[in-house]
């Protein structure tokens, strides 16, 4: 580990307090109108539950990162779970539907990456374009039905534990130190900080700017494969809306982490904690019964009041 | 010197959608020397140097290493022969740290295949870092550091390369004289050490101080190649620009200064500067210069209202302002800011939408816009300022620097502006165009207009200005009468003691 | 800042206040949406029947209409705060399996009502077939056109196990009659604003339409507003009995409304739940009679939902 | 000297560049009618063609005060949520009052109230618009779930329905407001200065403040626009369907924006039409009629209307790479 992990180029420090604000008032909030709350099963309840929107976003902060978007990536999930689904269900082999799940988000990421880097149409299109074109075909593959008859050792991954730990969580804490590293300690990480931050120095610096871009968006499709394993686990059984809505969750989770929308200005671990914060939100609010039509408005205030205090910050 | 060169570019021709930007135009450079570049905007430098360091390729043309014939495909070819290049337009990561920066491109492989070992990148980034003189901790990201200092890591990273040629694109044009000196000495010590400099420059003083040796371009062909001493600026000028032209601008007499036209009365704000005091008179053209980060630009936003001021007041013709761009634009005030380009221009814009936008009030009192009343002015405008562009309908991305220069001072004629603050009018535009904006100056304060400029080249504030204040981390530290305004007299005051 | 954070605690915690918990048996009613008047009827019926019988309800919703992933996050969260009994509508009734399972884990008694669940143990089913409520008020349409002419048929969601059934109901009905012409089969997803544009592109299509087919109310009374807008003339029929439905059945725009009734499903649900908590013998299936809603017998419909009684469970079986 | 000359080559493409672009779309219009023609025998009836501009109006009237949004460079993710409250609010009002006037004015309030919101968060709180739009978004929708508790509002007076469902010589009335406020949205973009400063702040917020334009008041405005045209698009939807329910705007969001792309107005602001808007509401709409009169499965549909994003928008790019 080198010791600049965190040095301040990894870290915007006037960002850092919105989302850690956000996310200690609100524990605090729930843990005192809340029995339930501060105990260790309903901690790992909202940890297993934050698992997939994670997956989701750490590619989405690193592709934002790159002044892009992923609009797609909740569609893919889908798409991707229920090939893999259909899959396992028709060949009965695990293996083969996983990397089924993986080749699907490879081809969406791919498909992005070309469609941005060498034919110059702008992420949000490509991807909002994208992003039609995997909910048709989930639509299509399954005329709306859901797939069911996985079997059990499917599920097994997001129901079984390790030393006690449920394995989603420790697939979720494994896909962050990797893209953790893959940030701050290789190439393609640094490389992502100058997509964002100057593509001039790549070009000059002799690196395919066109070539890290595909690979960023790559990145996103493989994620959103890894994501749709757990959510077809977890259903036990692929459904065409299952994943509708989630590339904007994932959005602004990173947000309000505290990753800016410009100039390759990010924060992993920001991510992290925004993540956690829509998922201790949800689970409080759940917990104290809420009125539905309350929480709607509570994860939207969510978003505006993070952001609020970074931009506060901001101007000091 | 009659030895090979170290590199030699031969009959080298480029050519871009519609224009082309060199034709077969020859280059050698020797270990050892520093070897002038020279030439108007649009000449035709960038794109060489681009070609030499293998962002671009040559249409036709032949490259020699050391008298061998070799090919430069991409930059990392072009590293191979040891070039290396620090443009203009910095090509730093803001978000990494200047390690990283310094390294981009060529981390060093960790323990672990696909890692990077950023211990060593940070050992080797301090080695450089202290081999330039450059004291700081190259774990601070570059997003925090001020224009000198980036040019310090640019120029620590081309040496990072170890490099045998190393371009220079106009590397003084954002620092202070001290930093330049800095500079210089480190040039010094380079050519000892056989490195071979190619410097790109539009300051004249620099090309006789500094060249072994300079080559003319203009309009995509070489036009000379000649040694300092066969030459005098005038004719140097005379080459670039392809007419005589007198760049020892002699000031015409200004009209009496008339009645205080702006006046700033203990001026204070969080953008770091305290306590300014200044009055401009219409008519004349008062200087405000110092260091780079003395706070000029600063004091200038914040007269204009463009940043907040914690205390103090501004008059405008005797009337108190409000402190808002609005308030103060149309009470007839205008900034021609630093950067024109992110500042000043909306590039993507017609010359005509440019030139229009900040009269649109005065010219369509009722809010209904007409646009061939809008063509109509611009065209005046054009005119005017003798802009060179076939129709208002161009993008101003297309133009040269000067004239976008020019498009942003016709944005305040057009507006019929009365108090200019100029900042830096003539960053990056070259002689021609200069002696051309100096005489547009000279125009406005005939015409009763009451000019406050910036800049970092003294010999333009004593050339140009009537009077100059001189400004010292944040303050106002002397007023220079036309009697004292000398480079001397700017540098004691600017400088700190 | 620190103001910020106040502000923010003093928002919470004011929102929360509202939901202190009863101390009394509490129900965890679970439905799909909270847009579709359907489910608001089923929600209502639970409050009614709680109210009778001194026992809490809490409502969860999807804050997205009918996701999955967030209704089985919302019965996890439900689990840890061990309600007494749970009443349930799977957003879809093969997905929401794991939740059930996860359910039955944690020992609370759970009640399925409306869509059959396609796994897990359940103390009941409450429900009315969609089947035979689409047959019989396709039926009633079809008579009324005198066992000929041209039909269509606008089905909800694609996939959901409501439109499945009703679309079958309505084929096989249609299937009876040979002189009946199915001209299309096009999902409106029980919304009103598609059904009135899918309706509409369908009127361009086909010159004559003598009858609709709507799986729900929403899309009748979409198909209802193009036919006017074109001034065209066709017997239409939904499925549900809604307010809505009832006063266009009044004013005779409406040919007749399938009773499929969420207020009485509610009810009986939360009735069952209760029994069982209190060790009383329960049914283990109440299946509503199919009731055509029409001009002859919409009377008793045409009372809001809030101030309808509650039937018992024994009223429901004997009819 | 080459410059001249390359600057008039230039010029001439930057002219052309424009028409290439108009022409491209209606070009593609025209395609699809004859392709629709060809296929099914009732495409070309009056009916269906007053159908299909009748839906259009719908979509463009939502996306033409988006478009002026994005031409500063902004988003606007909350007009479908607006749409709901707006129209449930209007609703109310003229279930309440039983003055179609003052639901109306209601309805196009409420959506202005919220435009300005957004406008507010944006500009003087400096939250990026696509997150503070989000936000909203979800805020407006939990409003509007509380308020309508899953019932629905429906039965309005004739005169009302008479916006939605009325005609006026044969033509739908939504169509005439469409044409209406394609003039006044396209005037108001090319016509006024608070236009051509609204295209500067898009081009370059930065120079546009510097020369004296007033940047948080315009954006407050434009944002207060879309919102303005969301709550009027809620009153045509609700005179159509004749009922306001709290899901009436779903999915209404993202085809405005994929109209306004379509019809080429750039993400990245500064450039764009709300005339290009209408075509590209046009394209849309066609196609989903085509593929509602051929009968083809609706799934098909987002995959689709994908693919034409994709298309409209490559062809844009190239055409501005043939301009340099």
């Amino acid at each position: 580990m080198s010791p600049r992990v965190f040095s301040l180029a990894t870290l915007p420090i006037a960002r850092v307090p919105g989302v850690a604000i956000v996310l200690v008032v609100l524990c605090a909030v729930f843990g005192l109108t809340s029995s339930g709350f501060a105990t260790p099963a309903n901690i790992t309840n909202i940890l297993t539950q934050s698992t997939i929107l994670l997956l989701l976003a750490l590619p989405m902060t690193v592709i934002i990162m790159t002044e892009g978007l992923d609009l797609s990536i909740g569609a893919v999930l889908t798409f991707a779970s229920i090939v893999l689904a259909v899959t396992v269900v028709t060949t009965g082999s695990p293996t083969l539907a996983f990397l089924a799940a993986l080749a699907v988000g490879l081809c969406f990421g791919l498909g992005n990456g070309v469609l941005i880097a060498v034919f110059d149409i702008p992420p949000f299109i490509t991807t909002l374009g994208t992003l039609g074109i995997a909910q048709g075909l989930s639509l299509l593959v399954t005329d709306g039905q859901s797939v069911v008859g996985i079997p059990r050792s499917i599920e097994a991954i997001y129901s079984a534990t390790a030393a006690g730990i449920p394995l989603p969580i420790i697939i979720a804490a494994l896909a962050y130190f990797v893209t953790h590293v893959l940030l701050y300690h290789t190439r393609f990480g640094t490389y992502v900080f100058a997509l964002g931050g100057n593509r001039e120095a790549l070009r000059v610096a002799g690196i395919s700017v066109r070539g890290m871009l595909i690979r960023v968006y790559v990145f996103g499709g493989l994620m959103a494969g890894f994501a749709a394993l757990l959510m077809t686990a977890r259903l036990n059984s692929a459904h065409p809306t299952a994943g509708i809505g989630m590339e904007f969750d994932a959005i602004a989770a990173v947000a309000v982490g505290g990753t800016s929308f410009e100039r390759g200005n990010g924060w992993l671990l920001g991510t992290l904690l925004g993540v956690i914060a829509v998922g201790v939100l949800r689970n409080g609010l759940n917990l104290l019964a809420v009125p539905s039509s309350a929480q709607v408005a509570c994860i939207g205030a969510l978003v505006i009041v993070a952001l609020f205090i970074d931009g506060m910050r901001a101007e000091r | 010197m009659a030895d090979v060169p170290l590199f030699e570019l031969r009959g080298i021709s480029k050519e871009f959608p519609g224009v082309k930007a060199l034709d077969d135009v020859s280059f050698e450079i020797r270990a050892g020397e520093v070897h002038m570049l020279v030439g108007e905007n649009g000449a035709g430098k960038s794109t060489l140097m681009k070609i030499l360091c293998g962002a671009y390729h040559a249409d036709r043309g032949s490259f020699f290493h050391n008298g061998e014939p070799v090919t430069i495909h991409d930059a990392g070819a072009a590293r191979k022969f040891g070039i290396a290049v620090i443009f203009q337009d910095f090509t730093l990561v803001p978000y990494l740290d200047i390690a990283q920066n310094i390294f981009l491109g060529r981390e060093f492989p960790g323990r672990l295949p696909g890692l990077i070992d950023r211990r060593r990148i940070h050992a080797e980034a301090t080695r450089v870092l202290d081999m330039i003189g450059f004291d700081i901790d190259p774990g601070v990201p570059v997003h925090s550091l001020g224009v000198a200092q980036q040019q310090m890591v640019e120029i620590a990273k081309a040496l990072s390369q170890d490099a045998r040629i190393l371009v220079m694109d106009e590397p003084t044009a954002a620092l202070s004289d001290r930093e330049t000196e800095l500079l210089f000495a480190m040039i010094a010590r380079l050519k000892a050490k056989g490195v071979a400099i190619i410097y790109i420059s539009h300051r004249l003083s620099e090309v006789f101080a500094l060249g072994d040796r300079i080559t003319v371009l203009r309009d995509g062909h070489k036009i000379a190649d000649l040694l300092p001493a066969e030459t005098t600026p005038d004719q140097l000028v005379t080459l670039m620009v392809g007419r005589p032209v007198d760049t020892t601008y002699t000031r015409p007499s200004r009209p009496t200064p008339g009645a205080v036209a702006l006046e700033v009365k203990n001026l204070s704000g969080p953008s770091g500067f305290s306590d300014v005091n200044l009055t401009v008179r219409a008519g004349e053209i008062v200087g405000l210069c110092g260091l780079v980060g003395s706070g000029r630009t600063e004091v200038a936003r914040a007269i204009y209202g463009a940043d907040r001021v914690t205390s103090g007041e501004i008059r405008l013709f005797g009337e108190r302002i409000g402190g808002s761009v609005e308030d103060s634009t149309r009470r007839g005030m205008a900034l021609i800011p630093e950067n024109r380009k992110t500042q000043g221009l909306a590039l993507a814009r017609s010359v005509g939408d440019n030139i229009v936008l900040a009269g649109l009030r005065k010219l369509f009192p009722s809010g209904i816009f007409i646009p061939r009343r809008a063509a109509k002015a611009a065209r005046a405008i054009i005119q005017k300022l003798r802009i060179a562009t076939p129709s208002p309908r161009r993008a101003v991305a297309t133009l040269s620097g000067g004239n976008q220069q020019k498009v942003v001072i016709g944005k305040w004629l057009h507006a019929e502006a009365q108090v200019f603050i100029f900042d830096e009018p003539t960053r990056g535009i070259d002689v021609g165009a200069k002696a051309e904006i100096f005489r547009l100056l000279d125009g406005l304060v005939h015409n009763g207009a009451a000019i406050l400029m910036i800049s970092s080249e003294q010999i333009e504030i004593v050339h140009i200005c009537d009077r100059a204040y001189v400004m010292r981390s944040g303050r106002v530290v002397g007023e220079l009468p036309h009697s004292e305004l000398t480079e001397a007299n700017i540098v004691r005051l600017g400088i700190h003691q | 800042m620190k103001y910020l954070v106040i502000s923010l605690t003093a928002v919470l915690t004011a929102i929360f206040s509202g939901s202190a918990l009863a101390d009394g048996e509490t129900i965890a009613v679970f439905t799909k949406n909270q847009t579709n008047p359907y489910f608001q009827a089923v929600r209502v019926g639970t409050e009614t029947a709680a109210k009778t019988l001194g026992v809490k309800v809490i409502q969860y919703v999807p804050t997205k209409p009918d996701s999955i992933p967030e209704q089985l996050s919302q019965v996890e969260d439900v689990i840890v705060k061990k309600p007494n009994s749970i009443v349930f509508i799977p957003v879809d009734y093969k997905a929401l399996v794991p939740a059930v399972e996860k359910i039955n884990a944690a020992g609370i008694p759970v009640i399925n009502i409306t869509d059959r669940s396609a796994g897990g143990n359940f103390v009941a089913f409450v429900g009315a077939d969609d089947y035979s409520i689409g047959l019989s008020v396709a039926r009633r349409l079809l008579t009324a056109i005198g066992g000929k002419g041209n039909v269509v048929i606008l089905e909800g969601v694609k996939g959901s196990l409501t439109s499945t059934n009703r679309v079958r109901g309505f084929n096989d009905a249609i299937k009876e009659n040979p002189n009946v012409k199915l001209l299309a089969s096009q999902p409106a997803n029980f919304q009103r604003l598609n059904a009135l544009q899918v309706m509409e592109n369908l009127m361009q299509s086909f010159p004559s339409i003598d009858g609709v087919l709507a799986a729900n109310d929403p899309m009748a009374v979409g198909a209802i507003e193009a036919l006017d807008g074109a001034n065209r003339k066709a017997l239409v029929i939904g499925i549900n009995g809604s307010k809505e439905a009832v006063e266009l059945i009044k004013s005779g725009k409406l040919l007749a409304s399938g009773d499929f009734n969420g207020f009485i499903q509610g009810c009986i649900g939360t009735q069952i739940a209760v029994r069982n908590l209190r060790k009383q013998p329960t049914p283990n299936e109440v299946m509503l009679k199919p009731v055509v809603i029409d001009k002859t017998n919409f009377t008793p419909y045409d009372v809001p939902v809030e101030q309808r009684p509650c039937p018992t469970i024994e009223q429901i079986v004997s009819n | 000297m080459n410059i001249a000359a390359h600057s008039v080559i230039r010029s001439r493409f930057a002219l052309s560049r424009d028409v290439m672009q108009a022409l491209y779309r209606l070009l593609a219009v025209a395609l699809l009618c004859v392709m629709l023609a060809t296929l099914s025998d009732v495409f070309l009836t009056t009916n269906n063609i007053l159908n299909v501009l009748r839906q259009s109006a719908l979509l463009f009237l939502m996306a033409s005060g988006l478009t002026l949004v994005i031409l500063t460079a902004g988003l606007d993710l909350s007009i479908g949520a607006n749409v709901a409250l707006s129209a449930c609010l209007a609703a109310s009002v003229i279930k309440f009052t039983g003055s179609p006037l003052l639901g109306v004015a209601t309805g196009i309030g409420c959506g202005a109230m919220i435009g300005l919101a957004n406008g507010i968060l944006v500009t003087a709180l400096r939250i990026p618009s696509f997150i503070a739009t989000y936000g909203m978004m979800w805020m407006l929708t939990g409003v509007t779930y509380y308020y309508m508790a899953g019932e629905t509002i429906h039965g309005f007076p004739p005169e009302f329905r008479q916006l939605g469902s009325g005609y006026l010589f044969g033509v739908p009335m939504p169509v005439y407001v469409m044409v209406l406020f394609l003039l006044i949205g396209g005037l108001f973009a090319q016509r006024t200065i608070w236009g051509q400063q609204i295209y500067a702040i898009g081009a370059n917020p930065v120079a546009a403040r510097l020369s004296g334009v007033p940047v948080e008041r315009r954006l407050a405005l434009v944002y207060t626009v879309s919102g303005a045209m969301a709550g009027l698009a809620s009153l045509i939807i609700l005179a159509r369907i004749n009922s306001a329910q709290g899901d009436i705007g779903e999915d209404l969001t993202l085809p405005a924006v994929a109209a306004i792309l379509v019809g080429g107005t750039s993400l990245f602001g500064g450039s764009g039409t709300v005339a290009g808007t209408l075509i590209g509401a046009l394209i849309l709409t066609l196609v989903l009629n085509g593929m509602n009169l051929l009968q083809i499965n609706s799934s098909w549909q987002p995959l689709v209307t994908g693919v034409i994003v994709l298309l409209a928008v490559w062809i844009d790019t190239r055409a501005r790479r043939i301009g340099e």
